[in-house]
């Protein structure tokens, strides 16, 4: 398998603290890659860097052979990379359909004249829109709540939403941070089957952030380790539950010693 | 429990009695002369009414088991400052008859106002009575106010006499007033919308159409009693009678309003196209009946409906704060007065004539200048937009004010170009078919009647594109954007296009509103577009619901309508428009006719500014606003 | 020392609490747990005055030894904590530390840790208080002139929860103070609390991480859609079938 | 969920390259136009040091009142995250009241005495002015505000908005339309001679005053429980509640000192510029608004400076750029604007302002 995504020497620093230091990086295609590491390790902004929000000092990050370096985030998102968000983030007041149809904006062309005219093209693109718009919220196992305003649904199917969101762009890449956040056992269960299916049946590559060990070490096809920055660690679960860096840095004897501890922080 | 409520009654009658001398001090009981007492009142017990109804809805929401069991289920076991033991025979009397508790608290405010009143009017009289000057500008005013409250012309203000007579009668006048408004209060029940409930009533007794017509009288109602009182109550006998047109005009913005107000409340559907369709005809028949001085008011309402819709797209959708719409109004005003009147600088006739128009036999037409006007309003609205790409929120507000007032200030300094603070004059008037209407009737139609009858297509022209492009995918992405900016990018929204297509697209429904504006004004001047014009278009679309075109329309009428019919009072208007402006936002923050997607925004976190904070806060929020909206709200969801 | 008797809580329409009753005893650590949107930090925020309670009472009871009318048992002789506001309920000795932290980022160490001890006049108690604070975290010590801001997850965790001890508490109330933080650090948190509560503070946990939570509490309550659906000792609680399969993972 | 309001991005304009070097060649442009300006026209004329050096001098009274009334918004606006649009006509009553309480005074003869007695009625009016800007100041917050706080930020602008034309309008209806003019007494209607260099005593004074205002002000934010308690509810309210911080309290002494700052400007620019009237605080409050938004809204020193820089460009600006005085307020706006496209967040922008802006 190739790597889709690669980076090299990716540095971000703010303000004199080094948040992100030298981190190599490489993805392969339809796989699923954790990165995990204690809070303020940098993870989140590595997050960001590969989507555009910032733009790191040195390093390059090439997603299927071409640089992401000094693209603007929705141009990011245009080449097939979307995102989740570690304290959600959906559009408030919009309902579920529509903040899935948000995430075609990319992929629908009609004119804003032919949306005055309602001409029968711009009109047959709307009405493919909200079709698989529907199709991606059914995917996430959000049938029948196309019409409520995302403030009000719960907790879990919030999580849920956001993930159809970002599927609407059609990425091949999608990253989630920390998507089992704040889940009930069983939701989280229910996210971990979603993961799955995303890569078996849409065959999209995964790479997430997240501190549910158990989910970390059940999910993932290899896990990189941060802390302060940097990577300290890199392959297998199985390799890096062993690591001793990372058992000092991050897990602790306990975690280390109960194969699949319980959960662990929300 | 009593004595809380004891307290509270006293100082509903202390903002009482500072209300009304805040009525005594800007002179109003002066103009009315010997009847002030009453009105005063009058006024009186209308906010007596008010507040204590506040309180009672406020107190049912806070226990609502009350009323039921009152507090007898539990046992007194608190200690210290909450103490509710004191179950005297009069809390027990009281706590079983609301009703009878309402009508004292109104009797104990209403006696703390008259009283006081008693006491400043008798002060002054007194120290009128015998000579003594009170301080320079306020001894023109008030001491006429005051006799005018205690009955005496100003000519006998020299024999005033203090009498004991005549206080004890304003103490009983406003402790009537008082106890009128409690039994007003009770009389109501929890609700006290009994407008509503009579259209209700209407609803079921007639068939669709009448009964949506029955919703609307009770919802509109109130705003027909208030235009009432604003009107019989502010200009007082001056005003009274002089004008029948005023009255005509009133009743034309009444009518157009609770018109909307029906086509919103009527059930969709059906019932709703047949009212939608009624007020269609009703509004595009009146250019033909109404008369020169109400169509000119009706035509800048709807120019203003205009500017509203265009804003809204950039406030109301995009959510970009902008302070200095005027610009755009001004640049489509100044450019049609450049292309149409015979004021030429050397400048523009360059221009003109690279452009291949000859300069003195004027003039682009109204028509052929439509696209010249609104192409330079919205080139505007670009340049502007660029530099202000990064500004979010207040510094957003504060660029685009300050635009708006370097545009003002080159129009007034810059007199080779614009005729600086003369103006420019003789704007030509907007021609069909090579007929022009100005100064003469064309066919049924007055000059401003043309004019209105322009405003009300070009803002239905404009009303159609805004809601057609909300509904397609640049108007999710500019909902996306105003939720937020970063997901938005992120998601996959051009934020650059977006915002400048929202600025270019306000800019040129401005541009458009302009052109008609300077048409209607035939001259203009700088001053015609001062801040207040932006403030006024944000107002309005405020007021009306932001977000809902409806609202806007709404809004205009009230905003820019209504001040037209107080013109006779000219002092009061702005002073009457601002208050109402205040208590507008307090009692109905989302607007008059909020659009679905916003009515949850009053309780939402983000908006407030309060983090995540904010989500506690809801449960208050939601809890005040119960309390605190009048019959509009309640009746609504009741007739529902 | 803390009673709360069937509080009806809403969010605008939203009915958050239908009713919960549970009581804090003097020296006890007792925990709230259940899944998100159960309604816990809904409970803490009507204890502390941050939301107004609709229905119902909370009661709390200033000194052990029950002064006042001490013939009375229980609640009788407790202060009514619902509509009261919160900074109020602050000064009775009831501290929260809120979920999320909520450090004041701009405000330094010092600064933040005086806010705590904001309503209290006895300086030296302050100053032993302070002492105390810096024994359980040294960490802090080092960084007293920082802004909060620049602290990392784990020290905001412990800078907000000695802030919640600056004010002296009868009780402390602590909502998810194992949030977002690395398992290492989650081990520490739990230690300190035992720390705290041996000091002989009473303290009333909010919990997302059942298991851990259980482990130090006396007893524990589980919350369900506003509801409270099991009550007892945090034993009993760790051994029960259901609540191991719905909140443990196991 | 601290970041989910809008969060202004440092580092999200990265890609936005094109944008920045266009705005950056239009600054540049700018700036070379204004050198060339200057060095070819307000410097060709040839004034003598001294009308630079006087203007200047102008420039920071003027500076000095813009400060205290920019502390107002900027105090307001780090608390509540609203535009306090009335505070303008919170210092016009100030100036109002000022007026009416110098009336008094000189009718009793007290401005003619002995230096002492005239001091001190001098100061009584700035405490009096003061005093009735706190009331207004207070009674807005009660009426106005606060039973929007939950409100979209757009609701409380309006409403302030309305609150503002109201104020004005009922000190029209009140007291009339014609200004009110301040008489200086004797003993501060001379100035000072400094070679060529002419300082009047009141210009002096206002200086003087504001600084002595604005360091107490700081000292109070920054050294005291006070302070402390304001700047807890202007980052995080429920939490500052949780200390046992009353916030209502605390809103309310924010809009008093900023009303009783107001208030001495007020009356300040009473005798500055000798007349007031029901709409003088519009401009000014503008003007104030603007620096204080120079300095980066919500931050205090930030305001400070904004304001005398406002108030400097104002005065020497229009001879400097060799254009008439009219156009001071087109240079007022422009500054702003050009400042705010470089420096989105203001000369002093902080973190406050990004996180809530």
């Amino acid at each position: 398998m190739t790597a889709l995504l690669s980076l090299q020497h990716v540095t971000k620093v703010f303000g004199g603290l080094t948040a992100v230091d030298n981190v190599d990086l490489e993805i392969a295609e339809r796989s699923i890659t954790s990165l995990i590491g204690p809070n303020g390790a940098g993870k989140t902004t590595l997050f960001n860097c590969l989507t555009g929000l910032h733009r790191p000092e040195v390093g390059e990050i090439l997603f299927d052979g071409s640089s992401l370096i000094g693209l603007r985030p929705d141009e990011i998102t245009d080449r097939g990379v979307a995102r989740t968000y570690q304290n959600i983030r959906l559009f408030g007041r919009m309902t579920a359909l529509e903040n899935v149809l948000v995430g075609q904006h990319l992929r629908l062309h009609a004119s804003h004249w032919s949306a005055v005219l309602r001409t029968r093209r711009q009109q047959e693109e709307e009405h493919a829109a909200r079709e698989s718009a529907r199709a991606l919220l059914r995917f996430v196992g959000l049938h029948g709540r196309e019409e409520v305003v995302s403030t009000n649904l719960p907790y879990g199917d919030q999580r849920l939403l956001e993930v159809a969101r970002a599927l609407g762009s059609q990425p091949r890449l999608l990253l989630l941070d920390e998507p089992a956040a704040g889940m009930n056992p069983s939701e989280t269960d229910r996210m971990m089957e979603l993961v799955h299916r995303l890569r078996d049946e849409k065959g999209i590559t995964i790479f997430l952030i997240e501190h549910d060990m158990k989910v970390v070490m059940s999910i993932s096809e290899s896990v990189a380790v941060l802390d302060y920055g940097e990577k300290i660690a890199e392959g297998t679960p199985e390799e890096v539950r062993a690591d001793a860096r990372v058992v000092e840095a991050y897990l602790g004897p306990e975690v280390a010693v109960q194969e699949t501890a319980g959960p662990a922080s929300g | 429990m009593a004595l809380q409520s004891a307290a509270g009654s006293i100082r509903t009658g202390l903002i009482g009695f500072a209300f009304l001398s805040y009525l005594i001090l800007i002179g109003i009981p002066g103009r009315i002369g010997g009847s002030a007492l009453p009105v005063l009142a009058l006024i009186s017990a209308l906010f007596f009414w008010l507040n204590l109804r506040r309180e009672a809805a406020h107190h049912l929401a806070r226990n609502p088991e009350q009323g039921l069991e009152g507090d007898e289920g539990k046992p007194g076991w608190e200690i210290g400052a909450n103490a509710d033991s004191d179950r005297s025979s009069l809390h027990a009397l009281l706590t079983a008859r609301p009703g009878t508790a309402l009508a004292l608290r109104g009797l104990l405010a209403g006696l703390t106002t008259g009283l006081l009143i008693a006491v400043v009017s008798g002060i002054f009289a007194a120290a009128m009575g015998n000579g003594v000057a009170i301080q320079p500008v306020l001894d023109k005013i008030v001491p006429i106010n005051v006799a005018a409250l205690i009955g005496v012309s100003p000519g006998q203000i020299v024999q005033a006499e203090v009498s004991f007579i005549r206080f004890l009668l304003q103490i009983l006048l406003f402790a009537g007033a008082g106890t009128l408004a409690g039994l007003a209060v009770s009389a109501g029940g929890s609700n006290l919308t009994t407008a509503a409930r009579s259209g209700f009533l209407a609803a079921h007794v007639s068939g669709p159409t009448l009964g949506s017509v029955g919703r609307f009288a009770g919802i509109a109602l109130p705003f027909v009693l208030l235009a009432y009182i604003a009107w019989i109550g502010l200009p007082g006998v001056t005003a009274f009678g002089t004008n029948e047109g005023t009255v005509r005009l009133l009743l034309t913005l009444i009518a157009t309003g609770s018109g909307l107000f029906a086509v919103r409340l009527s059930r969709p559907g059906r019932e709703q196209r047949i009212v939608a369709v009624l007020l269609g005809l009703g509004v595009v028949s009146m250019p033909f009946i109404l008369d020169q001085f109400q169509n000119s008011v009706m035509g800048l309402v709807f120019i203003f409906v205009m500017m509203g819709l265009g804003l809204n797209i950039v406030v109301g959708y995009a959510g970009l704060l902008d302070l200095g719409y005027v610009a755009f109004f001004a640049i489509g005003a100044y450019t049609y007065a450049f292309l149409s009147a015979p004021f030429s600088s050397p400048y523009i006739s360059g221009l003109l004539i690279l452009m291949g128009v000859s300069p003195d036999s004027p003039l682009l037409g109204y028509w052929m200048a439509l696209p010249v006007a609104m192409l330079t309003a919205a080139i505007g609205g670009v340049l502007l937009g660029i530099p202000v790409l990064r500004l979010r929120g207040d510094y957003l507000a504060i660029v685009t004010l300050g635009f708006g007032e370097i545009i003002r200030l080159f129009m007034l300094n810059l007199g080779e170009l614009t005729n600086g603070p003369r103006g420019i004059l003789e704007i030509s008037q907007p021609a069909l078919f090579g007929v022009s209407p100005a100064g003469v009737t064309f066919g049924l139609l007055s000059s401003q009647g043309w004019i209105f009858l322009l405003a009300l297509v070009s803002s239905a022209l404009v009303a159609f594109v805004a809601i057609r492009l909300n509904s397609s995918r640049l108007g999710r992405a500019w909902f996306a954007m105003q939720e937020d900016e970063d997901v938005a990018e992120a998601t996959g929204v051009h934020l650059v296009r977006t915002k400048l297509l929202a600025f270019a697209i306000g800019a040129t429904f401005a541009g458009m509103a302009g052109q008609l504006y300077a048409a209607r004004q035939i001259n203009i001047f700088p001053e015609n577009f001062t801040l207040f014009v932006s403030i006024d278009a944000l107002a309005l679309i405020i007021v009306g619901g932001i977000g809902s075109p409806a609202g806007i329309v709404l809004g205009a009428l009230a905003l820019k309508g209504l001040p037209e019919v107080l013109r006779g009072v000219d002092e009061y208007r702005i002073v009457t428009f601002a208050a109402l402006l205040v208590i507008m936002m307090i009692v109905r923050p989302a607007g008059i006719l909020p659009s679905a997607r916003r009515r949850t925004q009053g309780t939402d976190p983000d908006e407030a500014g309060f983090d995540d904070s904010g989500e506690l806060m809801e449960g208050l929020v939601s809890e005040e606003q119960v309390a605190a909206s009048p019959g509009l709200a309640n009746g609504k969801e009741e007739v529902r | 020392m803390l009673i709360l008797d069937s509080v009806h809580t809403y969010y605008g329409h939203i009915h958050a609490l239908k009713g919960i009753s549970l009581r804090v005893n003097e020296g006890e650590v007792v925990t709230l747990i259940g899944s998100n949107g159960a309604g816990k930090t809904t409970t803490l925020n009507t204890i502390s005055g941050v939301l107004p309670a609709r229905a119902g009472a909370i009661y709390f009871q200033d000194s052990p030894q029950g002064g006042g009318s001490s013939s009375l048992p229980g609640r009788e002789n407790g202060i009514r904590l619902d509509r009261m506001p919160a900074h109020e309920v602050a000064r009775l000795g009831v501290s929260q530390s809120p979920e999320g932290r909520k450090i004041f980022a701009r405000l330094s160490v010092q600064e933040n840790l005086a806010l705590g001890a904001f309503a209290r006049t006895d300086s030296d108690g302050v100053r032993d208080d302070l002492e105390r604070v810096f024994e359980l975290f040294p960490r802090l010590k080092e960084r007293l002139s920082q802004p909060g801001g620049t602290l990392s997850g784990g020290e905001q965790q412990m800078l907000a929860i000695g802030r919640a001890l600056m004010s002296s508490p009868r009780i402390l109330l602590l909502d998810e103070p194992s949030m977002g933080l690395a398992p290492l650090l989650v081990q520490q948190i739990f230690q300190i609390i035992r720390e705290i509560n041996a000091q002989g503070t009473t303290i009333l946990l909010v919990e997302q991480n059942a298991q851990a939570a259980l482990q130090v509490a006396d007893r524990g309550y589980v919350l369900e859609t506003g509801n409270i659906v099991l009550s007892g000792a945090a034993d009993s609680l760790l051994a029960n079938p259901q609540v191991a399969e719905a909140y443990l993972g196991i | 969920m601290t970041s989910r309001p809008v969060t202004a991005r440092a580092a999200g304009t990265d890609g936005r390259a094109a944008l920045k070097h266009f705005t950056r060649a239009f600054g540049a442009a700018i700036v070379v136009l204004v050198v060339w300006r200057v060095t070819t026209v307000g410097l060709a004329e040839g004034y003598p040091a001294s009308f630079w050096i006087s203007q200047a001098l102008n420039g920071l009274v003027l500076g000095g009142v813009y400060a205290l009334v920019a502390l107002g918004y900027t105090l307001v606006y780090g608390i509540l995250f609203m535009i306090n649009f009335a505070h303008g006509e919170v210092m016009m009553i100030g100036g109002i009241t000022g007026y009416f309480a110098l009336q008094f005074a000189l009718a009793r003869g007290w401005m003619e005495g002995p230096w002492a007695i005239v001091v001190i009625a001098l100061l009584t009016i700035m405490v009096i002015g003061m005093a009735a800007s706190v009331l207004i100041g207070v009674a807005l917050e009660r009426l106005a505000y606060r039973p929007l706080r939950q409100a979209p930020r757009l609701v409380p602008l309006i409403s302030a908005i309305g609150a503002s034309l109201f104020l004005q309008y009922s000190v029209l209806l009140i007291f009339g339309v014609s200004p009110h003019s301040y008489r200086k007494p004797a003993l501060i209607s001379g100035g000072l001679r400094l070679g060529d260099v002419f300082i009047p005593y009141t210009g002096a004074i206002i200086f003087i005053t504001s600084i002595l205002l604005m360091l107490a002000l700081y000292f109070i934010i920054q050294r005291t429980k006070l302070g402390r308690a304001m700047r807890a509810v202007a980052e995080d309210r429920a939490t500052a509640s949780l200390m046992g911080v009353d916030v209502n309290a605390v809103i309310v002494v924010t809009f008093m000192l900023g009303s009783a700052l107001a208030g001495a400007a007020g009356v300040m620019l009473g005798f500055h510029n000798t007349v007031v009237k029901f709409n003088s605080g519009f401009i000014p409050g503008l003007k104030a608004f603007t620096a204080a938004v120079l300095g980066g809204i919500g931050n205090i020193p930030g305001a400070m400076f904004g304001a005398l820089i406002l108030g400097l460009i104002e005065a020497v600006g229009p001879s400097a750029l060799g254009i008439p005085t009219e156009y001071k307020d087109v240079i007022a706006f422009s500054l702003l604007v050009l400042i705010l496209i470089f420096r989105p967040t203001g000369l002093f922008g902080e973190v406050l302002s990004e996180k809530k802006a």
